[in-house]
Order: structure tokens, then C-alpha cells, then sequence
């Protein structure tokens, strides 16, 4: 399952959606807006996807950890849009015969995501808003090392 | 050939647009495409910063040559992995 | 939030009792019953706990990894007695700012939990029943290190 | 001293019984303890398997000396690392 909405996210549906008698574990994770970065007051999150190309990606990171892993049952959606600070905007729900797997092919999904889905984030605090991602990589020069360089 | 680049978030609000038409001679390369975006939009990523491209919603080397019609989207740094929501 | 029921368990229930405001990640483990071990067809488990020492030794484990990972949000649930194929028996939901502390500390938590506190599970096949850990010990001939041997 | 012993799971099942009476000596170890209780249930354990005691909610260690009155729990080993629900 792989879902892109700009809808709140359920993660019981989702944690469901990879449960079967056959699996032993099933590890879950809940990515939250805090409500702050730095010191300042965040009031909420506004996410924004190249849609296309962030529902393809998604499935290639959930394909690579089943083939690293040997397990089917992962669940990846991806909330987009405003999200207010405390709600899920992302969940990754892994099942597996065993908890070991699961947890590391959770813990991966997660890196990955975060690596190579095109989806931005603007935190929006009282008095402006920040690109997160943009500025980090733009301060350090670093491109993740996964994504090949564009430029020239 | 004609291309249409798509901005988003961050590249998006600094270009001022969400879509730049570009016309660039045949054989031209991802390499190409970025040097002339940098001329058209100085203040889009400082010269230190490499600009992601995707090219037919993959990310691409800066050696892939363009095709007419391709669709091409500039990719600034997505969430990272030292950071989370 | 340290739990022992003879209830079923309520993943929701037990993750939201650890989000807040100011975490941003939450991972939750699920201990599902499996239909199967070792090409037998399992029908159904039964867990037996000491339950004092139980929840006291659940409560250690909380504690513990609450001082190694600086978080507080760590809830613990276990369900005891008959507990159908494909039904949790075992909840665990860590929150943390970062994902990293709540991934480790999730996991380390469901080890210590098997490993030292007393709850056993007995498997029920169509044709018979097995503790399962007493037997695999016996064959090893291995306690878990963590427990100091009772005997002379 | 007088102590009453309970079993659980596994043991409970062996020895027949969840709770069996024992009258030690004062001054009796753990190790003592586990010594008589094989005595009386020697199909309990193989020799070659340790028994874990708990005395008053905590795993004990063999030379821990018992009390007149103390909570004693034989525990055969929990669900365990390499396996799990």
C-alpha cells in the first residue's frame, strides 16, 4: 500500500492493511509536526510533492526493503499539505514473521523516505516560514549522497 | 528543443513561477539545462549548491541528454535524513 | 504507561497515550499471535504471567531505557491468557523528538521484555501444546544472561 | 524457617501443583532452596538446566539467603530473545 493524500492520515487503517496471522510483528512509525525547531514556536506544517514522482519513489523504497528484507507487508502514505502541529504526516507500518526485520526495514523506510521521495517541508512559525530541508543542505553544500548530482 | 521546467517549494518561490519555458539546442545535456537555468535565475541556488534535476520523474546525471518534450522538474533538497517531521 | 490485561489491546489507545506536541516521531511494536511454528498449525495461545513481578519488571524495563534514551514517552502493554491467532498480545509505542531514539528504544524494549519479564506463552497445536522458551532453554541449556542463575 | 513455594507455566505443569510447602533450615541459600525442591520434584528440570528463583518479585542469586516468610516463585525461563510472539 502506498498512499499520497492530502487527507489526515489513519494509522490504524494502515497498520491493518500489512497484518496477517502468518507475521509475528508488526513495527509502526508515526512521523508527527512538532511544535517547535530551534527554539521557535512552530504553528504548522505545510508539505508540497512533486506528486508523479513522490508516489513512484515511495513504491521503489517499499520494493527495495522487501527484496533486502524477503517481506511483502509494508505500508507507506505520506500526508501533503497544511498539517497542524501533533498530526501524522507520515506512517510506515512493516509486518513481519520476525521483529528484527521488521523494525529494520521500518527504521529504513524512513531514511529513504526521507533520501530520495521528492516532498518539501515549510515550517510556518508566527513571523515567517523556512523551507527545512532547502537551508540544512544549502548551509552543509551536501546533496544526499543517493540522489545524483544535477548540476553540471 | 523545447522544454517546460517545473519549480517546486523553495526553487519554486525564489524563481518566482511554477513552470519556465526553455528552448536549448539539440544534444543538450541536464548539465546544459542547469547553467542556463542558473543564468536565467542567479539567486536560485548559490554556486556551491548543486541543482537536482528529475527528468521523466527519475532523478538524472548531469551527463543525460534531453529529449524534446521531456519533463523536466528542479528538485531542491528533499526533507534529509539528519532531520525529521 | 505500564499495562497487564486479560483484554484485548488497543494499539490506538496505547500509542496516543505517548504523542505530544513536541515529539516528532512515534514507534509502535505489535506482538501478533502467528498461525504457524515450525510447519505446525498453531490454534491459539495461552500466556501465564507472575503478574506482580510482571508489571514490576515491565516497569524496570520502561525505566531503563527512559534513562539510556533521555525520553519519557514509552508505554508498555502486555495481554495475558488465551489470545487468538492474529490478536496482539504485547503493544509497545515510544515517542521521542527524533526517530532514531524511538526506533532503538522500541526495539530494545520488546528484547528485555522477553528476556526478563516473567510472562510464558504456551502454544496450542491441534493435536497438543508446548511452553515454548522452556523448551528451547532446556535444549540449549542457556539462560538469559541477564538473569542470575537460582540454582547451586 | 517456612516458606511456600510457587510454581508457574511450565514447572506448574511438572510438578503437579502451583504452590508446595518447605520447612528449611535457618540460614538456607537459594541454592538450598532449588536443591530440595529437585529433591521432591526431580522431574522438574534436567540436572544440566539451571533453576531461576525469585525471591520477593526479583530474580535471585543462588547465595541469597531466605527468610522466614519470603515470596518464592520458581521461574522457568520467559518467552525469550531469538523467539517471539
Amino acid at each position: 500500500m502506498i498512499e499520497l493524500t492530502y487527507q489526515p492520515l489513519d494509522p490504524e487503517r494502515i497498520t491493518d492493511a500489512v497484518r496477517r496471522d502468518s507475521n509475528g510483528a508488526v513495527v509502526t512509525f508515526l512521523g508527527t509536526t512538532r511544535d517547535h525547531f530551534e527554539g521557535k514556536r512552530v504553528v504548522r506544517l505545510d508539505y508540497e510533492a512533486y506528486e508523479e514522482m513522490a508516489v513512484k519513489k515511495m513504491a521503489e523504497v517499499r520494493q527495495e526493503l522487501q527484496a533486502r528484507y524477503s517481506i511483502e507487508d509494508i505500508a507507506i502514505a505520506h500526508r501533503i499539505g497544511t498539517v497542524d502541529i501533533g498530526q501524522i504526516s507520515l506512517v510506515i507500518a512493516v509486518a513481519s514473521p520476525h521483529r528484527k526485520e521488521a523494525f529494520f526495514a521500518c527504521h529504513e523506510a524512513v531514511d529513504r523516505i526521507k533520501e530520495i521521495v521528492p516532498i518539501w517541508k515549510k515550517e510556518v512559525y508566527e513571523d515567517g516560514s523556512r523551507w527545512v530541508a532547502c537551508e540544512d543542505h544549502e548551509f552543509s553544500g551536501q546533496e544526499p549522497a543517493t540522489i545524483p548530482a544535477g548540476d553540471g | 528543443m523545447h522544454l517546460d521546467v517545473t519549480f517546486f517549494a523553495l526553487y519554486r518561490e525564489r524563481a518566482g513561477c511554477n513552470r519556465f519555458p526553455l528552448d536549448l539546442p539539440d544534444g543538450a545535456t541536464v548539465a546544459d539545462l542547469t547553467a542556463e537555468i542558473r543564468r536565467h535565475f542567479p539567486r536560485l541556488a548559490p554556486p556551491e549548491v548543486k541543482i537536482v534535476v528529475a527528468v521523466n520523474t527519475d532523478y538524472a546525471d548531469p551527463d543525460l541528454i534531453l529529449r524534446d518534450g521531456d519533463e523536466v522538474c528542479l528538485i531542491p533538497p528533499v526533507s534529509g535524513g539528519h532531520r525529521h517531521d
